[in-house]
């Protein structure tokens, strides 16, 4: 994953790769980000992990082209990002629904916004809305959904982008222990079942591990890419995985990494 | 199509003025062709202004105000007198402790609204004293502060108009009025229009004055006339019965012409009043009267059978 | 729902300001210019609006030379901040007593809602004929109209506490005068300020309708006068006035919003957080 | 910045509380036994008959003004035309201002000494000079209304513009959304509640607005109705048309809080649910 | 803990039990708890963990006085419980200062209401702010500090009531994983330094496990206490201990009675 470590993907695999990124705010008086560099494969999950303020947004936001770097260049599918793309959707730690629409029409926002929705597109905003477990609720409005519930339709309306490169930051962040252990759970049945390559932002290392294939361990002041460390753990996984041995040691080798740095 | 006249003036349809309630009664406008379009508006209002700029066709004005506005080069002339003697005075509690405007001096007077106060000073003026010799407060219009001040001692005079202290009889506040006689011959409500439009309007305005004049008839006659018409078209003066009689009988005499022609302009008593109203500072230069007094509607406003309007009040009286 | 509104903050250096307001002054003077150009050449009626230079001379005439406009000035203030501190006093008061005591709050609240409906102007008429010809009629209805913000942001601010502060106070045993003290009566600052500049602008208001309606003097009373003399430049002229008052009352409440609320803005809270220390520093010296 | 109703739930809530059936009754006694005592106090002589009029004769002026001679309705329904298409007109100005200001920052920028302004004047007291100005008849009464009712909706417009959640600008530019897209599935109804609580306040300054003009230009409407009662001195009659106001008053606060429901439904459970439903029927049906 | 399944304190020893503790609310249409029985012994750790709406807080409120059992009783120090009572403190998870008070001032808060507080009173307060490493923030104002930092306030607050039970709410459960990670091994030493008895709630399996002497584990709908863990670890406990296999098997027992029941 991380270039000057080891390049284990062929050319014709990676999706996303940046060469040298870095960012600055503040007329470069803040360094959010330093030399990162990084290939993402196809079809992969990656997770980054690392303490508040070491740059993972601003990774995740360089990748959408959201914001620009200040230094090197991130290409997606081959082409230099320069502005947010269709193949690149991106999910937040609040759901950011809107009030006014129901779960049906904040799925259907993405279509909308790129012509009008056609029969096809409300059907299939309908099945992902089934495949996140809220089909009794396309009708609802966010006010009448738990956040665990909110996060779902957030996560059905990026499905319906129908980007194949997932930007998850923090997504279930604000939920609690148990809701967030399971949505994690559907996420990874859903993103393989969608075929997607995510990137998946987090504070919690077992939750990192669980999900990945690829665990970027990130520290701070300057914001840099530590380590990166694959996760070999066979799929799919029970939630039990997290009490086995090698899940362990995976979990120590990131902790040793974000404390040792 | 009626013509429209346009009269600005500070209260709405009132028994104040019943020529105009009567003159719509009897259908004479409608005859003349004319609808008439009443703006009554806060004296804060430039009146003047809206005759200038054709907002409105007739403005009805006081003496001071009429010679201010020549002084201050308005192409206006006054064309008719609605009250030929003033309506305004001095007013104290009946059996009180004043009784003449020499008691006045020391004691705070009221005034109705700031435009009273030129003729307070007139009054002080006459009678050999000034304006500085009294303290003056604004009152305002509404009634109860009226009544109160002037009951409860906290002023020693009002100086305002018939109108304002029918109300206060009405509620059994007792009043005298030591208005110097002289005060009471002037002219007063005059209406004034834009002088380049006599001729344009001559025929309009003709129509409005014989209206007007009709109306002042039948007060003239059949007062008992005119209160009917009075409580169909302005009830709400009439909800306190003695109020709205009070009213009645202190306005009726008013609005009746003591001239031989009705609303007649009084040259001589403009000529005389203006002397007075210099020399207490209410207008700057005394002007010729011909400059603005234009009687050129009088004749027309005069020119309709008496006997036909008595007949048709009373028809009125009976029908209703 | 309560009433809330944000300080507009009135900080910065001279040399900043000469800098950032110059574009300012710049179409300022665009625009006056503009203005006189078109009353001068007769584009707009000078009886409509007056010119620039006509209002300016109302302006240094009223104020300087003359300096009529003062007296006028103090008392439409003094009617407005009185009105508004008697308004004040009588809504924290009734506020007060309403969050300690539920009939109470139950017993007053239709009334302050028919209050809060009737619009207060409409009272003038009455409100002169009660409270007479004085300045008392114009600070009754100051009061009166700038009564209810003030009285529903208060009795907001003290009984919307946070439960889980409410919950803390309890699991402390604190009595029901500490949790008013200590908790409610600080909490409701905030919103109660916010009422009091409502309150206040709303008092100014009353002050300024009652003196149309009658008053001997006033800025009220004497911009009727004016624009009844149809001077439009000395009518608008008082109307500056009008503003000024205006500015003082909102940014004096703005000052004492800002020190007795210290905690909303960091500015605030850094000197206090110092003066606090100092304290400490001196008291454990002794 | 956006400026707020001061009705505030705990009001509303204490009301409907203190309104709930048997207690219903007890506040009906006690507001009879106040108006007992204040007819009997005025039949003793206590209260002065000037000033107070009696419970019983405003009953009286409520049947003389509404039935026996029905000169009450021509002033309700000048009023309320007037009211209502200077409150339709003001608010458009105000919402449209608001938004071409909160949309472009140069504009905003030189707007602001003009709004700080423009805040704390009394606005209502440029009525004598509109009306001056522009002369007699609808036209200034109108301008007046406009006046005073487009300051709440273009400051919070403004409000709602400027303060769109940056989070979800962020969703709509990583949609890759238009400008007109952002503006019109975010921004505007983003901002619709705080623009339908910036139209309530207008509303109720709308009102006052026409009192004051009808105040000054007496022709008709319930402000000149007003006049001519208190200064025959007939207090009750006053009294009758303030009652009325109180219930115009009512029926705008009632009336607004439907609109706000209509409107601004996902605020509300009863909305939400209403909503619901009626897109389930629109997307089965076809 | 529980005790119709093992009794394992002596009377001595006990400082809070609850017999047959049982509280509905709505008129009785929420039974929020349901015939909870336990005993804690005097200077132990007990972690509360549980899904959102079993009745964890509920209990902690009886424990506090709070609120009153709808059946059972609660006895605290041998007296039962009827309102709140100075050897009992609590915590939330919102840190709940007051902003217009420095962090010396939040700390002194409860000394106040129980008079004027001295000038010993002051400084103990200040070796609190010293104990949770805040000395030099003895004069800010909560709105300066970050969320873990009104966190430690909110413990020196806590602890100077000089309450020798300590209730815990999911004290740390807003801040992040890595704050909130420290901030438990801070817990843990200071609870042992002034040697009180604390029950903690958390949503979190491997912090009450961590935390704990004993993991209560509450399930919902009603509301009950299912099983009670013993936990043997040897203090002081590394981080590196929840990588351990013993710990593992805990996490497992833990969630396997979730999941069971
Ligand atoms: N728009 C901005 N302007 C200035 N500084 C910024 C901006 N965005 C981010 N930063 C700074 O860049 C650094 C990295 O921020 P970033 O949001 O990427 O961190 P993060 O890893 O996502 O943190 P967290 O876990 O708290 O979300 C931080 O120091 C932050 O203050
Ligand atoms: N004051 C109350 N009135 C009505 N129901 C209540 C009240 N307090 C709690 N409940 C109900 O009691 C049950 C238990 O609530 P409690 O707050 O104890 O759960 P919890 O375990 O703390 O949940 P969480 O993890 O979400 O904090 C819930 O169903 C809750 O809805
Ligand atoms: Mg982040
Ligand atoms: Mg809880």
């Amino acid at each position: 994953m991380v270039k000057h470590e080891q390049s284990m993907a062929a050319a014709g695999d990676v999706v996303v790769s940046g060469l040298n990124v870095g960012k600055t705010f503040a007329a470069g008086t803040v360094v959010a980000l330093e030399n990162a560099n990084f290939d993402i494969k196809r079809g992969s999950f990656v997770s980054l992990v690392g303490p508040s303020g070491c740059g993972k947004s601003t990774l995740l936001r360089l990748v959408s082209g959201l914001i620009e770097p200040t230094s090197g260049e991130i290409e997606v599918h081959g082409t230099p990002v320069n502005g947010p793309r269709a193949d690149i959707s991106m999910m937040f730690q609040k759901a950011t629904l809107l009030d006014w629409r129901t779960s049906l029409e904040n799925v259907l926002l993405p279509t909308e916004i790129n012509g009008t929705p056609s029969k096809a597109d409300k059907n299939r905003a309908l099945d992902l809305l089934k495949l996140v477990g809220l089909e009794d609720f396309a009708f609802s409005f966010p006010a009448q959904l738990s956040g665990g519930m909110q996060q779902r339709v957030a996560l059905a309306r990026l499905l319906q982008t129908g980007a194949d490169i997932l930007l998850l930051d923090e997504p279930f962040g604000a939920l609690d222990e148990f809701t967030r252990e399971h949505l994690n759970t559907e996420l990874m049945r859903i993103v393989a079942e969608v075929r997607a390559t995510a990137i998946f932002v987090t504070h919690n290392i077992t939750e990192a591990i669980f999900l990945a294939d690829q665990v970027v361990v990130m520290t701070s002041r300057p914001g840099r890419m530590a380590k990166i460390i694959n996760v070999d753990l066979e799929r799919p996984r029970p939630l039990s995985i997290q009490t086995s041995v090698e899940f362990n040691k995976l979990v120590e080798d990131v902790r040793e990494t974000l404390g040792a740095v | 199509q009626d013509t429209v006249i346009s009269v600005i003036k500070p209260t709405p349809r009132s028994a104040v003025f019943f020529p105009l309630v009567v003159g719509e009664a009897l259908g004479y406008f409608e005859d003349e062709g004319i609808t008439v379009n009443l703006l009554p508006s806060d004296t804060s209002i430039p009146y003047v202004a809206f005759i200038q700029n054709g907002q409105a066709d007739l403005a009805m004005l006081d003496p001071n105000e009429t010679i201010n506005a020549i002084n201050a080069g308005a192409n206006i002339n006054t064309v008719y007198e609605v009250m030929q003697n003033a309506p305004e005075g001095i007013a104290v509690l009946a059996g009180g402790e004043y009784t003449s405007m020499d008691d006045l001096v020391g004691t705070t007077v009221g005034l109705v609204s700031d435009r009273d106060r030129a003729f307070l000073q007139a009054a002080l003026d006459i009678t050999g004293h000034s304006i500085d010799d009294v303290q003056t407060v604004v009152l305002g219009e509404s009634g109860p502060t009226l009544a109160a001040a002037i009951r409860d001692g906290n002023v020693s005079a009002i100086s305002g108009s018939v109108f304002d202290w029918a109300a206060l009889v009405a509620n059994g506040i007792e009043i005298d009025t030591v208005t110097p006689e002289e005060l009471l011959a002037s002219p007063a409500n005059t209406l004034a229009m834009n002088a380049d439009m006599i001729e344009e309007k001559r025929e309009a305005m003709e129509g409005f004055f014989r209206a007007w004049s009709k109306g002042m008839h039948v007060g003239a006659t059949n007062p008992d006339a005119v209160e009917a018409m009075l409580r169909a078209a302005v009830p709400e003066e009439w909800e306190v019965e003695a109020a709205g009689m009070g009213l009645f009988q202190g306005v009726l005499p008013m609005n009746i012409s003591t001239t031989e022609r009705m609303g007649d302009l009084q040259a001589d008593v403009w000529t005389s009043v203006q002397p007075r109203m210099l020399s207490s500072g209410a207008i700057k230069n005394v002007v010729d009267v011909s400059t603005f007094l234009n009687d050129t509607y009088i004749d027309a406003a005069n020119d309709f059978d008496k006997a036909q309007v008595e007949a048709a009040a009373a028809a009125w009286l009976e029908a209703n | 729902m309560s009433v809330s509104d944000q300080p507009i903050p009135l900080s910065g250096r001279i040399l900043d300001i000469g800098v950032r307001f110059l574009p300012h002054f710049v179409l300022f003077a665009v625009i006056i210019g503009a203005w006189e150009i078109s009353v001068a050449t007769g584009l707009i009626t000078s009886i409509i609006i007056p010119r620039p230079s006509a209002i300016w001379s109302a302006i240094v005439e009223l104020y300087i030379t003359e300096g009529t406009i003062y007296r006028h000035f103090f008392i439409t203030l003094t009617e407005a901040v009185v009105g508004f501190a008697i308004g004040a006093g009588v809504a924290v008061s009734l506020a007060i007593a309403s969050s300690l005591w539920d009939p109470f709050r139950r017993y007053v609240t239709p009334y302050a809602v028919v209050l809060n409906v009737t619009p207060g102007i409409a009272l003038t008429p009455v409100i002169i004929a009660w409270f007479g010809y004085g300045m008392g009629s114009k600070i009754a209805l100051a009061a009166i109209i700038s009564f209810f913000p003030i009285f529903v942001n208060t009795l907001t601010g003290l009984v919307q506490v946070d439960e889980d502060r409410e919950e803390l106070f309890n699991s402390l045993g604190a009595s029901n005068v500490q949790v008013f003290r200590k908790l409610r009566a600080p909490a409701a600052l905030p919103l109660m300020f916010a009422g009091f500049k409502i309150g206040l602008t709303t008092a100014l208001i009353g002050a300024v309708v009652a003196e149309f309606a009658q008053a001997t003097d006033g800025v009220g009373v004497l911009m009727s006068r004016f624009s009844f003399q149809l001077n439009m430049a000395a009518s608008l002229a008082t109307l500056l006035s009008m503003t000024v008052i205006g500015l003082i009352l909102f940014y004096s409440m703005e000052f004492l919003d800002d020190r007795i609320v210290f905690w909303r803005r960091e500015s605030r809270r850094a000197a206090a957080s110092r003066a606090r220390a100092r304290t400490w520093a001196a008291q454990a010296k002794k | 910045m956006a400026v707020q109703d001061a009705t505030s739930e705990v009001l509303v809530d204490t009301l409907e509380r203190s309104l709930r059936n048997r207690r219903i009754a007890k506040h009906v006694g006690i507001f009879l036994t106040l108006t007992l005592l204040w007819e009997l106090g005025s039949r003793m002589g206590w209260l002065d008959p000037l000033f107070y009029p009696r419970p019983s004769n405003i009953i009286r002026s409520f049947w003389l003004i509404y039935f026996q001679n029905a000169n009450v309705w021509f002033h309700l329904y000048s009023t309320i035309s007037l009211v209502i298409i200077g409150w339709v007109l003001g608010s458009m100005l105000g919402i449209g201002l608001g938004a071409l200001v909160g949309f472009n920052t140069v504009i905003r920028r030189f707007l602001k000494p003009y709004v700080i302004v423009l805040e704390a004047t009394p606005r209502i007291a440029v009525a004598p000079l509109l009306i001056a100005a522009l002369g007699f008849g609808v036209n200034s009464k109108l301008a007046i209304i406009m006046l005073v009712c487009f300051f709440a909706p273009f400051i919070n417009t403004l409000s709602g513009v400027i303060n769109v959640n940056e989070e979800r600008l962020e969703l709509f530019r990583s949609m890759r959304a238009s400008k007109t897209q952002i503006l019109r599935k975010l921004v505007l109804p983003d901002a619709i509640p705080v623009i339908m609580a910036g139209e309530r306040l207008a509303l109720t300054a709308a009102l006052s607005g026409a009192l004051v003009a009808e105040f000054i230009q007496r022709d008709k409407g319930i402000g000149s109705l007003i006049l001519v009662y208190t200064r025959n001195l007939n207090m009750a009659s006053a009294f009758a048309c303030i009652f009325t106001l109180t219930i115009i008053g009512f029926l705008i606060f009632k009336g607004m809080e439907k609109l706000d429901h209509y409107i601004a439904y996902w605020k509300y459970e009863g909305g939400r649910e209403r909503m619901s439903s009626k897109r389930k029927r629109t997307m089965v049906e076809p």
